[in-house]
């Protein structure tokens, strides 16, 4: 019914809800970028300003509705306005991800039918010519940066204050009375964007997502979390990532607070301390990665700090999240929680930018337990969402006072969820995809008639009615004997361990399970540094006897653990090895958002899979072709030693369940 | 104006013309402070040749090396033994300066090592202040076997006086400057020295270490001190006012170079002679004792015209 | 630890330059000043305030004077007891030749005579370098101990050879002079220091401070890019001496009430030299807390041996305990307590990390 | 590519002649009798054995030596010595063959002393850091923020540069030779000592700068193939004097130029 009134008022498109904030948070800022060494800030109305101008130069320049226009590079101002601006004509924005090279731009552009590309600088228009010799459709490019581009003699190619220039022109010539009236005709079932999902098998399939479906998902979120117009968020995600789209784009737009773009993505540690974010949302690497960096410095720290650490890291697992949560605690565990949180929380949390969260969000994956707990036990009210592209994010979140580490939280107002029986996750909402673009056998596979989508998911309700993911519904599965076998379970209690940065586990199908790890070169490299341990490269650090010694004990300690819990007390890993490389997205092994391209893998290694399997082999020659930053070719080869382990004697029977 | 002009320029000549026995007697006196000058800045480039420190603590030493002597022999301890004990103090100073400041501050900048030798000075002050006591003493000259009284001499019409404990004190300066000449182009020890001005990897190939060489030349210096302490305290009095005179060691330095042996004896000489001639025929005119900064001037003005000194070689700046 | 700057942003360049950029240091400064100027003169005694509060303001005041010099535009120096003293004496002659001329506008014009003593001794400067240039500064050092002792014009002839501080009187309230109270006297010497020590540090964030410390680290290079060395130093040798001479001029007139020409020797310039080593070249909080550490340290040793020693033993012993920390700290510090406190600092900022 | 074509064609007009200059030290000569010119808005390469005289001819451009014989054109005023700084003044800055920054500074206060030239508010105003002072700080601020975009040295920025690896001091040295907007850029080995990532960093850094601000530059460099890729016309000096001129291509083929320097240095 939000949804209704909101019509009722004209603010069901984000065109139209830049004009109500323009009025309404006039002065209020709309985006800061930290651009040449300070905070560039602009308010809502003359956020308004740029957008006019930028909308009606493209008008100008011959965009109309129904045109795509891609948009490519890092998280700026000029590129979230293009996105208004392109709506605001009825044009579609197709953000694309940034780092993808000519080829699988050339098919998202191609598919998309794009005419029109905003990109970021010189690199990104490079690419759009290249891909301009084959996929001729493309009239327009605009670019945000010159930087090298002065002497470029190519047609069509107008820098973004150029176009803004010939906007503002035509604004003086009575054009904004027409841009007006374009917007009003501005309906909700008009598409507001489609996302490529970079899918772990196959080719992108283009998400198109309704004006009315995004600015739903917004207004839940908004209500839910109740965020003002005083948050404070950070864009550092991929721009083509639907989190980044509602997050960055259509919530700012529908409760007017500030987004504010990085100096660049070396810096948005630094950036997000600056700003002190108020409202945070990261895939589970990210918090992976702090949690990573923390531990990496406190070794390297004095002994009696790290002592005083270790201890108030101890009290904050014991009581911090009772804390947090409300329950009740004793007077001296609370005082002593007080002085860890001016000796160690608070400092930890002021270093990464997070004193002023109000509400921080995982997802996109399933982050650790141990993860989890690790920030909510700091204070840092952490929650986890799950949500889908075709849900215009949302479809389940944990509310306040019902965080529980094991789920993704229950259903937000309005979006249905259910179970089939084959274990996958269905759901319902305003936010569901219209279609697949150009992609109808694949709309047909995943949503239904009555409009549920497949989630892809395995999971269940638990008595609490909140949701479970246990793995993708295809990738869950059973060793030849019948045991339940969840790769991404595993995963994810190895790759809690700083050392660890990436796993892949095997068992489907065969007789035991076993396990690739890629170390992670900061922790185990500054490690190697404190213990001398020399090395030229990371294979040559990955094939280090003593580093295969400390995987050996976090494989043992998985195993523990697994050990304790019934269900999958049998997919202990029984035999690893140590990857000679790190699986890198360039190689293709992992997607542009850092997840497994599991079938990929296991094919591109599989003599070492084969090895894994065969009890008899210690160690495997292999030959892996890679990709240099520059798009050369290369090859790394060596020999991966692998290592068997003693499987731990499984526990009693009464069993906590797997988490 | 004229006035002025002709007391600087003519007059000094007149005087000198009219009464050479006191122009002689002036450049004698000249001649012995000269001879210390040149002393204290010859400890002084000793040690910043062999290891680049600005010492200003040379000075002090001069002054800590005299109160030492003095010191012991009032409390009781022969001549002969006190000079002896003396020689062996400042080894042990030579050994702790190294010990204690210079191997902690290797490699620093020079400023840095200029500012502890400050400190140094500071520390021989306060302790030999309060070991022998604030006040002024005198040198137990006789006691060691220097001689007392003056000749004196038929000049020019007029009577030169030369104390004998300043022609010992020239005689003993050229000695020493001839010994240190000896033990630094004879010996196997003093050849290095002069190798780690240049090459401190062609020091250590001759066995010594640096740490070794420094207490060495700090030594050198400190021998060179404490016989510069007993010819200034034969001639005045044994006091930390001394420090202050030693400064003159500095133009003296700049007009010699601070590497270059022979130019602090010819640096010392100038200095000495010119202060106490200026100091005699140009002093009257604005009020006297303009020997306390004179030799400043005098450098100054060289410095202007031969920024590298006299015995230096011309700076090339390159980028 | 103290230090959470999550949330402090900047939107412009003046707010990025700013003295104290991050909040909790502004806070701090903003807490010192309010208790330098409303709790500390009517709280502390006499004793407190003539001994320690008022010299360690006033020779920090001359150690930042001689840090522009030195820190800022490394050019060593050994003659700022003498440019302090042409503040004394300039400040003598000003109020006798106009004695109804506020008497803080005399201590602050005073401060121009030693600028101009400083610009003619610093003219060497152009053609020599480093240590030698220690040496002309010396001659200035010597050339006015001597002429404050020679020229009787110069402390009105009087028998004592000394200057004498007359009563001047501001709003009836006497501000030199022995009717001056303690606390008027800190109040006024607080004031002096605390404004020309934000004027400095605008000129040490500034084009000027930047074009000192390019030829404290590479004047080649500096004068390649368009720096003009002579200029740069003399400004260096004017500024400095101006800080030197008020200091001067403060010291006589706000402070000891009388002076010989001892009370700028050449000890003198070593204490201030001390000051600014030991504090930190290049930073004018190493100005004050050198000035601090070293004025109060023999005081602090006194009351700790005083009552069992003789006084003439502590002296010696207070001077041998600052020569031996003198070479203490450039061991642990070489860079003096403000690199101390920079290193505290950055430890307080990274709070529990190491890096 | 395209890019450097273009200016080619466009460039004509002298910037900078020399003619007949001779330098040496004491008996030792550096430099004999060396004519040559740049023209506005090319890059030009000076190449040569060690102790050809490269060096000493940057030196000799930007006043910091003088030379006994010869003289010295630019932008249409003849000398034949000048102060260092009036050379900066006319619009000539530099870099230095071992990097020469103040260590003591950070990168952005060293990158500011670049601007100190275009500076002119005097001293009354900055003790008070008011009014023009404090304007004139701010507008030369964002001048150099632009710098630092542009050389991509953006999380360095307020790090003192003594801290730095060599590949970015270069980085900031170049910076603040930009910052006094030169019309002569000189830069003496601008890659030494770099690895190649670094090398086709500082490339194209020097190409953008010609490029971007239409900078004329004079590039000592030791790598002949990055002299290939940047350059329009190269000289070369052997034994202080010039053995051949012109553009890469004809220098490479010519045989004076491959017996004294690829057969010697290399």
């Amino acid at each position: 019914m939000a949804t209704e009134t909101a019509q009722a008022a004209g603010e069901d498109t984000f065109p139209k809800l830049l004009l109500r904030n323009a009025v309404k948070f006039a002065d209020r800022p709309a985006i800061r970028e930290k651009d040449l060494g300070i905070w560039q800030t602009w308010t809502w109305s003359q956020v308004l300003d740029e957008v006019r101008a930028f909308a009606v130069g493209l008008s100008a320049l011959g965009i109309k509705a129904g045109d795509k226009v891609a948009i490519v590079g890092d998280n700026r101002p000029r590129l979230y306005w293009t996105m208004c601006a392109a709506q605001s004509l009825g044009a579609v924005p197709i953000p694309v991800y940034q780092d993808s090279v000519a080829e699988e731009m050339k098919f998202v552009l191609e598919h998309a039918g794009a005419t029109c590309a905003v990109v970021e600088n010189q690199e990104q228009v490079d690419k759009i010519l290249e891909i301009r010799e084959s996929y001729k459709a493309i009239k327009t490019i605009v670019y945000d940066e010159d930087r090298g581009l002065k002497n470029y003699n190519v047609k069509g190619l107008y820098a973004f204050e150029d176009v803004q220039a010939k906007g503002r022109a035509a604004l003086s010539d009575g054009a904004e009375a027409i841009w007006h009236e374009q917007i009003a005709r501005g309906q909700p079932a008009d598409t507001a964007i489609i996302l490529y999902t970079s899918g772990t098998t196959g080719k992108p399939k283009g998400v198109v997502l309704t004006m009315e479906n995004t600015l739903w998902a917004a207004r839940v979120a908004n209500r839910f979390d109740n965020l003002t117009e005083n948050e404070e968020t950070i864009a550092y995600l991929p721009m083509a990532w639907v989190g980044d789209h509602i997050f960055s784009y259509a919530q700012s737009y529908e409760c007017g607070y500030c987004v504010n773009c990085p100096e660049s993505p070396e810096t948005v540690v630094d950036d997000r301390r600056e700003i002190g974010t108020t409202y945070a949302f990261a895939p589970p690497r990210v918090y992976e990665n702090l949690i990573t960096l923390t531990m990496v410095r406190m070794e390297d720290a004095a002994r009696i700090k790290r002592k005083m650490f270790d201890y108030f890291l101890a009290l904050a697992n014991r009581v911090g999240e009772k804390i947090l949560n409300g329950e009740p605690v004793g007077v001296t565990d609370r005082l002593l929680y007080a002085l860890g949180d001016f000796l160690v929380y608070a400092p930890i949390k002021n270093r990464f930018g997070l004193s002023k969260v109000r509400v921080g969000y995982t997802a996109g994956e399933a982050i650790g337990p141990e993860i989890f707990r690790f920030y909510r036990s700091l204070g840092i009210n952490l929650k986890q969402l799950y949500g889908q592209t075709e849900a215009a994010v949302y479809i389940t979140n944990q509310p306040d006072g019902e965080i529980y580490a094991d789920t993704v939280g229950a259903p937000l107002e309005g979006i249905e969820v259910k179970v089939d029986d084959s274990g996958e996750v269905l759901y319902r909402s305003p936010g569901v995809f219209k279609e697949y673009y150009k992609n109808a056998k694949a709309t047909r596979e995943t949503k239904t008639k009555d409009g549920w989508v497949h989630s892809g998911d395995a999971g269940f309700i638990d008595d609490r009615g909140h949701l479970k993911i246990i793995d993708r519904a295809k990738d869950v599965g059973h060793l030849k004997d019948g045991t339940l076998f969840p790769p991404k379970y595993i995963e994810n209690k190895l790759k809690f361990f700083p050392n660890i940065k990436e796993a892949v586990a095997i068992g489907d199908g065969r007789d035991y399970v076993a396990c690739m790890v890629n170390i992670d070169l900061t922790a185990v490299g500054s490690w190697a540094e404190r213990n001398n341990v020399v090395y030229a490269s990371y294979q040559e650090l990955a094939a280090h006897p003593d580093v295969y010694k400390m995987v050996e004990g976090h494989v043992a300690e998985v195993n523990r653990e697994l050990a304790a819990e019934e269900r999958v007390a049998g997919a202990q890993i029984q035999r690893f090895l140590v990857l000679h490389k790190e699986l890198d997205a360039d190689d293709g092994e992992i997607t542009r958002t850092a997840k497994v391209r599991r079938s990929f893998v296991e094919e591109r290694y599989k003599p070492l899979i084969d090895a894994l399997f065969n009890r008899r082999k210690s160690s495997q020659h292999i030959k892996t072709e890679v990709t240099f930053e520059d798009g050369r070719k290369g090859a790394i080869e060596g020999d991966v030693e692998i290592r068997d382990m003693t499987p731990m004697p499984v526990a009693g029977t009464n069993r906590i369940a797997a988490e | 104006m004229g006035e002025i002009l002709h007391g600087i320029f003519i007059n000094p000549f007149i005087e000198i013309a009219g009464a050479p026995d006191l122009f002689v007697q002036v450049l004698w006196e000249g001649f012995v402070s000269g001879t210390l000058y040149a002393l204290i800045a010859l400890g002084f480039v000793l040690i910043f040749k062999a290891s680049g420190v600005f010492n200003f603590a040379q000075g002090i030493m001069v002054v800590f090396g005299a109160l030492s002597l003095v010191g012991l022999f009032a409390a009781g301890v022969p001549a002969w033994l006190a000079l002896i004990l003396c020689i062996g103090i400042m080894f042990g100073l030579a050994w702790g300066v190294e010990r204690v400041v210079l191997r902690n501050l290797v490699n620093q900048e020079p400023i840095i090592l200029f500012m502890a030798t400050i400190g140094l000075n500071y520390f021989l002050i306060g302790f030999g202040e309060f070991i022998f006591g604030g006040e002024p003493k005198t040198m137990i000259t006789s006691e060691i076997g220097l001689p007392t009284g003056s000749f004196d001499f038929e000049v020019l019409g007029g009577l030169v006086s030369l104390q004998q404990i300043d022609v010992s004190a020239a005689v003993i300066a050229g000695l020493l400057v001839a010994g240190l000449a000896v033990f630094f182009n004879k010996t196997r020890i003093g050849r290095a020295l002069r190798a780690v001005a240049d090459d401190h990897q062609a020091a250590m190939s001759v066995g010594i270490t640096l740490q070794q060489i420094w207490v060495i030349v700090w030594f050198a210096a400190g021998i060179v001190a404490l016989t510069t302490g007993i010819m200034w305290g034969a001639r005045s009095d044994v006091s930390f006012a001394l420090s202050i005179v030693a400064l003159k060691a500095l133009p003296v330095l700049i007009l010699g170079g601070f590497t270059s042996v022979p130019g602090a004896i010819v640096g010392g000489l100038i200095i000495g002679i010119s202060e106490k001639l200026a100091e005699f025929y140009w002093g009257p005119l604005v009020g006297g004792s303009i020997e306390s900064w004179f030799p400043y001037f005098l450098a100054l003005i060289f410095l202007w015209f031969r920024p590298q000194g006299l015995f230096g070689e011309r700076i090339i700046e390159r980028v | 630890m103290l230090y959470r700057e999550t949330g402090q942003f900047k939107t412009s360049y003046s707010a990025d330059q700013a003295v104290f950029p991050i909040r909790q240091d502004l806070v701090g400064i903003w807490l010192i000043l309010a208790f330098m100027f409303l709790v500390v003169p009517f709280t502390f005694n006499d004793f407190w305030l003539n001994s320690i509060m008022i010299p360690t303001l006033i020779f920090a005041l001359a150690a930042i004077g001689l840090n522009i010099l030195t820190g800022y535009a490394g050019q060593l120096s050994l003659g700022t007891g003498g440019f302090m003293g042409c503040g004394a004496y300039a400040c003598l002659k000003l109020t006798t030749f106009f004695p109804d001329l506020n008497i803080i506008i005399v201590i602050l014009m005073s401060g121009f005579f030693a600028a101009a003593v400083g610009f003619i001794f610093g003219l060497p400067s152009l053609r020599i370098k480093g240590f030698y240039l220690a040496v002309a500064t010396l001659a200035s050092q010597f050339f006015l101990e001597w002429a404050f002792g020679r020229i009787a014009w110069l402390y009105n002839y009087a028998d004592s050879g000394a200057i004498e501080v007359p009563t001047r009187r501001i709003f009836d309230i006497a501000i030199t002079g022995p009717h001056a109270s303690s606390m008027t006297r800190y109040l006024v010497v607080l004031s002096i220091v605390v404004v020309l020590t934000w004027v400095a540090s605008n000129l040490v964030r500034g084009r000027f401070g930047r074009s000192w410390m390019a030829v404290r680290d590479m004047d080649i290079a500096a004068e390649l890019i368009g720096i003009r060395l002579l200029s740069t130093k003399l400004t260096a040798f004017s500024i400095s001496s101006y800080y030197c001479g008020v200091a001067g001029a403060m010291m006589v007139f706000l402070w000891l009430g009388a002076a010989e020409v001892e009370s700028f020797d050449i000890n003198h310039s070593f204490l201030v030299l001390f000051m600014v080593i030991i504090g930190g070249l290049g930073s004018l909080l190493g100005a004050f807390l050198g000035a601090a550490f070293i004025w109060n340290l023999p005081i602090l040793l006194r009351s700790a041996f005083g009552q069992t020693i003789d006084a003439a033993s502590v002296e010696h012993i207070s001077f041998m305990v600052v020569g031996a920390l003198i070479i203490f700290f450039l061991i642990v510090e070489p860079h003096g307590f403000a690199r101390m406190w920079q290193i505290a600092k950055e430890k307080l900022r990274l709070w529990p990390f190491p890096y | 590519m395209s890019a450097l074509e273009t200016f080619v064609d466009a460039a004509d007009e002298t910037l900078l002649a020399v003619e007949g200059v001779t330098l040496s030290f004491g008996g030792v000569q550096a430099i004999k009798d060396v004519s040559f010119d740049i023209k506005k808005g090319e890059i030009r390469a000076i190449i040569g054995p060690n102790g050809a005289g490269k060096t000493s001819m940057l030196n000799v451009i930007n006043g910091f030596y003088h030379p006994q014989k010869g003289k010295i054109t630019f932008k249409g005023n003849t000398r034949t010595d000048m102060r260092p700084h009036v050379a900066a003044t006319q619009g000539i800055s530099r870099t230095f063959q071992n990097v020469a920054l103040f260590r003591g500074m950070s990168t952005l206060d060293n990158i500011m002393t670049g601007r100190t030239l275009k500076m002119t508010t005097n001293l009354f105003w900055h003790l008070f850091r008011f009014g023009p002072a404090e304007q004139e700080e701010l507008e030369h601020r964002e001048f150099v923020e632009r710098i630092i975009d542009f050389l991509e040295i953006q999380h360095i920025r307020k790090t003192p540069v003594g801290r730095l690896p060599y590949g970015l001091q270069k980085r900031v040295e170049l910076g603040r030779a930009l910052a006094a907007q030169p019309d002569l850029l000189l830069l003496d080995e601008p890659m030494a000592g770099m690895n190649l990532e670094e090398k086709e960093d500082m490339s194209r850094f020097v190409i953008d700068v010609n490029d971007q601000f239409g900078t004329t530059i004079a590039l000592i460099e030791h790598d002949m193939g990055v002299v290939m890729d940047l350059s329009n016309r190269v000289v070369v000096l052997d034994h202080g004097e010039k053995i051949a001129d012109g553009t890469p291509d004809e220098v490479k083929s010519n045989q004076d130029v491959i017996d004294a320097y690829l057969g010697v240095a290399h």
